[in-house]
């Protein structure tokens, strides 16, 4: 069996040796490979082992893999669920063997039985990153076109309506509550039409793609959106990835002058573009922090001893819009 | 007349004699999936808890019952891509008539399937009379039925109501998912070896022409296999519903070629006229318990996705080479 | 002075699992002659000439070509050495043009590039010189009859120059002119120098073009004889291992109303204004040189094809058959011509064909009661087999046929239909299924017979009527049914 | 023979006079795609522009090429599912060896195609000789393919250099990829039609056994139209990663699916020995013509899918109806 075994180097300061697993939604884009990779290196910190399984992005698998961590009676789970709700079985069941679930990265429905979630906050990075650039384009008009992830995923509605709310707010001057009530109609319109516009804030929408996450597929949905929308002021974006595949479509297209714009992310590539002035922003979604809070709250409970009932719904890692002012504080905490 | 009673005499003699041969070559598929229990047993200490082999029968229950659907449509001769698709239609309908419509569970579980069916049924009128070969019309249906899922959801999964839906999982009731899938292999196991349905079905696949040259309107039969492997993904995709208590469009993204790699791990030919329910069942068992003995050791999510193509090749080329017989060009 | 054999091919011996094919068999023939061979319908000659094609590797015996033993028996070496099939199932590639399939062999050696031009110029000769220039060798096999599909398989073989050529039954599907044809060509072979091995279930082909005739029965060896020193009476007692008194049996049926009527029928794009009426009791053929229409008329009074106007009357009623199913329900039966791709399925058990007429319902199936059932279906008729379990490919071609044939038997049909029932069929076989078909007519049941060999038609046949381009020519009452009348209206001389 | 002369006639007369039907019956692949064409051109003002062409091709060399090494493998009676995912190989290993090896990229992409060629002879050993469904081995190679791309990468996207990759779609080399995909269909319409290794591929998937028993090797052919597929599809991939500078694990995920589609809608059989170069790439053409618009036009992307499924069975059913001659059983 593999639940003796060597212990690993570190962490010899007579702690007792855990067992915990990261059921993570997927690996195929440097952000999870990162947060795996983080949180692999906090916990051994600790002397802990870590088994990772990835669900490839399939609730079904998701479920399979919490139930092994539970059939295998894991001290302690980590989450990065593919969606909110599917996941709350598992995670009920995961506390009724006893085992305690942080959710890292994704939020979960609230009546999980859960810790707490650590993470980035999608809206709040993608409102922030929408004022920011509402302030930057001031009363001109905006004409985006937007490259979304997959379709159905729940990160990425977040991220593309936190950064609506965030334009609309900035635009208009109206309360942040105002603001989402408005994004939530932007994106309605968008998702029925195709299109979707604000008259009053100048902020419109041409034409949504879809990227799948990934550089190559945001560059060809770019390249169709950019050849309908010539005209375009600025890109949108669901994430750093698709957007650099954007930058190649508007370079190739010849169009000049677009501003590109992530709701969250914060791959190093981006930082260095926001420094030399040719990328407006991303939202700060920091592998590195998520990781390091995440493995704090698994060492209190643990460890201390610290009642898991005791934590808030929701520990969220400071939200950051990264633009040109304040890259090189974040730096680090790029991936 | 003299051969022929010496031939049935030989057949006599071996049917007195177990001839292991044989006994191996009919069930290959099982000797298989004993073999990777066996060795799955050895290699994890949870394998065998009952924990975790009930895990393994509620998250194989959907799988089997595509294979299954998929398996009739095989044996006529089709091919079924759309199964995938339809899951996630039969996971976002039972959903969003339980949360939005107020629809008891178990209603929207007949409404899911039936939608399920419907979507079967229109990839079998393409292949049966507009004459469009299988793999592009449910490759089609795929892709029309992925859409209407993330339509009605508006991309979003629909939350159901805890103790509605769930209660196909529910412990107290003693998992009735599994139970379910169980009695519709018996019923499917009855029908493909003991009905003039199954029988029709497999003649198709062998020889649609002579079947019809017989007097058999085989375009009906081709059509219901279709449906009825819709109505059994639709049902899979409740299944999922349930076990997250969530409709999503996402669900069953790729599980059509599962599906295909169990029913042809089971033996069954892509030709069509030859395949069994219960070698399919053991077909998707042994793709199942390949995922879940990896998990239990904790291999890497990479390498997992060569390690399981290496297992794929090695239960097939098992099968194949003990069934070799004789060589013929 | 030792005869100088071509071919010896010594204790051979080969199985398909249970099933002995072939057991310590001879061959040994002469250079430049003509040798048949013959036997009962899964006696192993189209087994024994694969294992000499190298198409199956033998378990035991010997096999020397010209000298020279062949120890690696491949299709290839076997090529090489100068032997070439004419196998029984046409091995062509319907996908390709005729003049790729007759050059097929030279597919391996051919150069990068392929000359069409000079390709086609060179098939077109290979057709030429057998008669048959008229087929366009840039067609695709796929979509030339039967018939003519068998004309390319020749003229495959022929253009690779052996030393040894085999047929296996090249006549069956062919009419008489083109039998004719055939067998002078195999005669001019002979001229030239080719040693030809010769199986077919015409004995009058054998009388007419053989030296030497080797006898299988069983998968054994069983004599080798000059054909001039033996009668055809004797011949059959060997192969069958009984005297047959007569191939034709008599038949006591009572000839009564008329139960099936068709008027003015047109189908296709060839049969047009076809007339006939068929009666209770009554066998009636049809005679006619390949694609004279008589399949396409029968198929669409079954309602497997449009008919395009006409009347069918059944029962003095008119009747529209949209489909088969309708047929077969008002109890008309067609027996396809084609065996293997519209009669059987090949890859099920014997037991599922036997039964898939006389099963049309979807409910339970009782499979003892079945097997019970078509073991006592088959016994009635003959066949060899060896359990009703085995899939149908398992058979030779003559059981295969009355398998197929049984299907129909397992229901009432008051109109049975066959399209060249006795294809491929061995003599002792073919008496049986004539005493089937006078049984059918005893029991009042009106049968057409669809076949191309017109002593067929002259011994089991009231009256038969003679179809050319289409349309009916004539119409021949049973005293007056001669080869001479039948072929005079067939050729439309 | 008379009835022949009269047939032999008519057919004569046929090709005198232009027969239309005919004509649409051999054509009907490039039909529909001029009817898109049209139609798209109604529909957008951008469609017609050089720089909306110009991308389609860009988008559509790789596809174009991932389908013609399909269409060997079909013509030979097989299937190839494991070209999206050596795809992902050809465009990370490239990608791989110019970032951190310092290959100078028109080696890298020789290194790729090879290791692409070796994939592919790898489902090809598993389907001529172990004489596995091709099918499943090549599900299992996709399974490995995919697997390898991830291992190699460890998940994060490998970027390469700006002017070394990149060179392929260069607008001063005027877009190398462009050319090079038109060579190959020149290429290898010529290796369909007149060479002795095409005419063998459709033989094979005619009747393979004759051409066996005609002395032909058929197993390394059937081996070598997977070899030939898996070395186009890595191309294609290194096309991928020349466009975004970009070697991704994720790349060509369900490009499969679509190639087949191009395949099928280009007229070929999946039955084998029937299917033409040119025809593929229109089929190709078709699929990628239908997202682009659909793009263009900002159809809401939730009913994108419905759509697309829609417009592939319309495509198929046009050319079922046009090429429909007298019904037979
Ligand atoms: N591929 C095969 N697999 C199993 N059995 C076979 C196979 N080929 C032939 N046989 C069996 O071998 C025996 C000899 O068959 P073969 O085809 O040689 O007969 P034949 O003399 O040519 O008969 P026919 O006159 O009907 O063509 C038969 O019992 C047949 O069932
Ligand atoms: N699949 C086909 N493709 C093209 N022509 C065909 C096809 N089948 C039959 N034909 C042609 O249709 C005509 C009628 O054929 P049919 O089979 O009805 O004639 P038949 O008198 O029954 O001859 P046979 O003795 O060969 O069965 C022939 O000219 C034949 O060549
Ligand atoms: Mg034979
Ligand atoms: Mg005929």
């Amino acid at each position: 069996g593999d639940a003796e075994g060597e212990s690993s180097g570190s962490g010899g300061d007579g702690e007792e040796k855990f067992e915990v697993g990261f059921a993570l939604k997927t690996q195929d884009s440097p952000y999870f490979v990162s947060l795996a990779e983080k949180v692999e290196e906090y916990a051994e910190e600790h002397g802990w082992e870590v088994t990772v399984l990835d669900a490839g992005g399939d609730v079904q698998q998701e479920a399979a893999n919490m139930e092994t961590f539970i059939a295998q009676g894991k001290d302690l789970i980590f989450l990065d669920a593919i969606e909110p709700d599917a996941v709350v079985p598992s995670i009920d069941s995961a506390a009724e063997a006893g085992i305690p679930v942080i959710n890292l990265d994704s939020g979960v429905a609230e009546e999980a039985n859960d810790v707490t979630t650590v993470y980035s906050d999608n809206k709040q990075n993608g409102r922030l990153v929408g004022l920011a650039y509402a302030e930057k384009i001031g009363d001109e008009e905006i004409k985006a076109i937007i490259l979304s992830g997959a379709k159905g995923n729940v990160a990425g509605y977040e991220r593309r309506t936190g950064l609506f709310a965030g334009i609309i707010e900035g635009k208009l001057g109206v309360s942040e509550d105002e603001a989402w009530k408005l994004a939530e109609e932007f994106e309605a319109e968008l998702s029925s039409k195709g299109k979707a516009a604000n008259e009053e804030a100048k902020f419109s929408v041409v034409g949504q793609g879809w990227g799948n996450w990934t550089e190559e597929e945001g560059l060809k949905a770019a390249e169709d959106l950019v050849t309908a929308n010539p005209d375009l002021t600025t890109a949108l974006g669901e994430n750093d990835q698709m957007l650099f595949g954007a930058m190649t479509a508007l370079q190739n297209a010849g169009v000049e002058g677009v501003d590109v714009v992530a709701a969250a992310d914060g791959a190093i590539e981006a930082f260095d573009l926001i420094k030399d002035g040719s990328y407006f922003a991303t939202g700060l979604n920091s592998p590195t922090l998520v990781a390091e809070k995440g493995v704090e709250i698994a060492k209190e409970i643990l460890v201390d001893g610290k009642d898991p009932e005791s934590y808030d719904e929701v520990t969220l890692t400071e939200p950051a819009a990264i633009t040109e002012d304040n890259v090189e504080e974040y730096y680090d905490f790029g991936f | 007349m003299e051969a022929t009673e010496r031939k049935i005499k030989s057949m006599d003699a071996t049917r007195r004699k177990f001839d292991w041969k044989e006994f191996i070559i009919n069930n290959n598929t099982f000797i298989i999936l004993l073999l990777l229990i066996i060795v799955s047993a050895f290699l994890s200490d949870t394998f065998l808890t009952t924990m975790n082999l009930r895990n393994i029968l509620l998250q194989q229950a959907g799988p089997i019952l595509v294979a299954i659907g998929l398996l009739f449509v095989i044996l006529a001769g089709g091919i079924d891509l759309s199964v995938g698709s339809i899951m996630a239609v039969g996971a976002t309908v039972s959903a969003i008539l339980i949360t939005d419509m107020g629809m008891h569970f178990s209603m929207s579980i007949g409404v899911a399937v039936i939608i399920g069916l419907a979507f079967g049924l229109f990839s079998g009128i393409l292949v049966a009379y507009a004459g469009i070969q299988g793999f592009v019309a449910t490759l089609a249906t795929m892709t029309i039925a992925r859409g209407v899922a993330f339509v009605l959801t508006e991309g979003r999964p629909v939350k159901v109501e805890a103790g509605t839906i769930s209660t196909l999982v529910s412990k107290d009731f003693m998992y009735p998912i599994i139970w379910i899938t169980i009695l519709l292999i018996i019923v499917f196991t009855i029908i493909h070896r003991y009905t003039g349905y199954g029988r029709k079905v497999i003649a198709i696949g062998s020889n649609e022409t002579a079947l019809k040259l017989a007097g058999v309107r085989t375009k009906q039969y081709v059509m219901s296999t279709y449906a009825l492997s819709g109505a059994l993904a639709a049902l899979a995709g409740v299944f999922v519903a349930a076990r997250s208590s969530t409709g999503s469009a996402t669900v069953g993204m790729g599980q059509e070629l599962d599906a295909i790699a169990a029913v042809v791990i089971g033996g069954a030919s892509l030709m069509g006229g030859r395949g069994f329910v219960l070698n399919t069942v053991a077909g998707a068992l042994i793709l199942g318990l390949i995922g879940n003995i990896m998990n239990l050791m904790a291999v890497p999510s990479y390498p997992q996705d060569i390690i399981k193509g290496v297992i794929i090749i090695a239960a097939v080329l098992l099968q194949i080479l003990t069934s070799k017989r004789d060589r013929t060009i | 002075m030792a005869p100088d054999y071509i071919v010896q091919m010594n204790h051979i011996s080969k199985h398909f699992g249970g099933v002995k094919a072939l057991q310590d068999v001879h061959l040994n023939v002469e250079r430049g002659e003509i040798h048949a061979l013959i036997g009962e319908n899964g006696a192993g000659k189209s087994t024994l000439m694969k294992v000499l094609a190298g198409a199956y590797p033998k378990d035991e015996g010997t096999i020397v070509i010209d000298g020279v033993e062949a120890t690696t028996a491949t299709p290839r070496a076997m090529i090489d050495m100068g032997v070439s099939v004419i196998y029984q199932e046409f091995m062509l590639a319907p996908d390709l043009t005729v003049a790729e399939n007759i050059f097929i062999d030279q597919m391996q050696q051919s150069g990068m590039f392929i000359n069409w031009k000079d390709l086609k110029r060179r098939a077109k000769q290979q057709l030429q010189k057998i008669g048959f220039g008229h087929i366009d060798p840039g067609k695709r096999v796929g979509e030339l009859s039967v018939a003519y599909q068998q004309i390319v398989e020749i003229c495959k073989c022929l253009a690779k120059d052996s030393k040894v050529l085999v047929f296996d039954e090249p006549t069956a599907v062919l009419t008489h002119s083109e039998t004719q044809k055939l067998l002078e060509l195999i005669m001019q072979l002979k001229a030239e120098g080719v040693t030809i091995l010769y199986i077919s279930h015409r004995l009058e082909e054998l009388f007419a073009i053989s030296d030497k005739i080797t006898v299988l029965k069983d998968g054994k060896y069983v004599d080798t004889v000059e054909t001039a020193s033996i009668t055809k009476e004797q011949l059959v007692t060997m192969m069958v291992g009984r005297e047959i008194e007569q191939l034709f049996p008599e038949r006591n049926a009572e000839i009564g109303e008329e139960i099936l009527r068709v008027e003015n029928l047109r189908t296709g794009d060839l049969v047009e204004d076809v007339s006939f009426s068929l009666r209770k009791g009554e066998v009636l053929g049809f005679s006619g040189l390949v694609g004279s229409g008589r399949t396409e008329t029968m198929r669409a009074i079954f309602g497997a094809d449009k008919k395009t106007s006409g009347k069918v009357l059944y029962f003095g009623e008119e009747v529209h058959f949209k489909n088969p199913k309708q047929a077969i329900r008002k109890g008309i039966g067609l027996l396809p011509e084609d065996r293997k791709s519209q009669g059987l399925l090949l890859k099920q058990p014997i037991r599922y064909n036997a039964t898939l007429v006389s099963r049309q319902g979807n409910g339970f199936i009782n499979h003892k009661k079945e097997q019970e059932e078509v073991r006592k279906l088959l016994a009635r008729i003959s066949t060899k087999y060896g359990s009703t379990e085995d899939n149908a490919d398992s058979l030779s071609g003559g059981n295969q046929q009355k398998v197929a044939l049984a299907k129909w038997l397992a229901v009432d049909t008051k109109v049975i239909i066959l399209d060249e029932p006795t294809r491929g069929v061995d003599v002792g076989a073919k008496t049986e299924i004539y005493q089937i078909i006078n049984e059918l007519a005893e029991n009042g049941v009106g049968v057409i017979i669809i076949s191309s060999e017109m002593a067929e038609i002259i011994g089991t046949c009231d009256r038969a009527i003679v179809m050319r381009e289409g349309r009916v020519t004539g119409e021949v009452p049973k005293e007056n049914l001669s080869e001479n009348q039948l072929i005079k209206l067939a050729m439309g001389v």
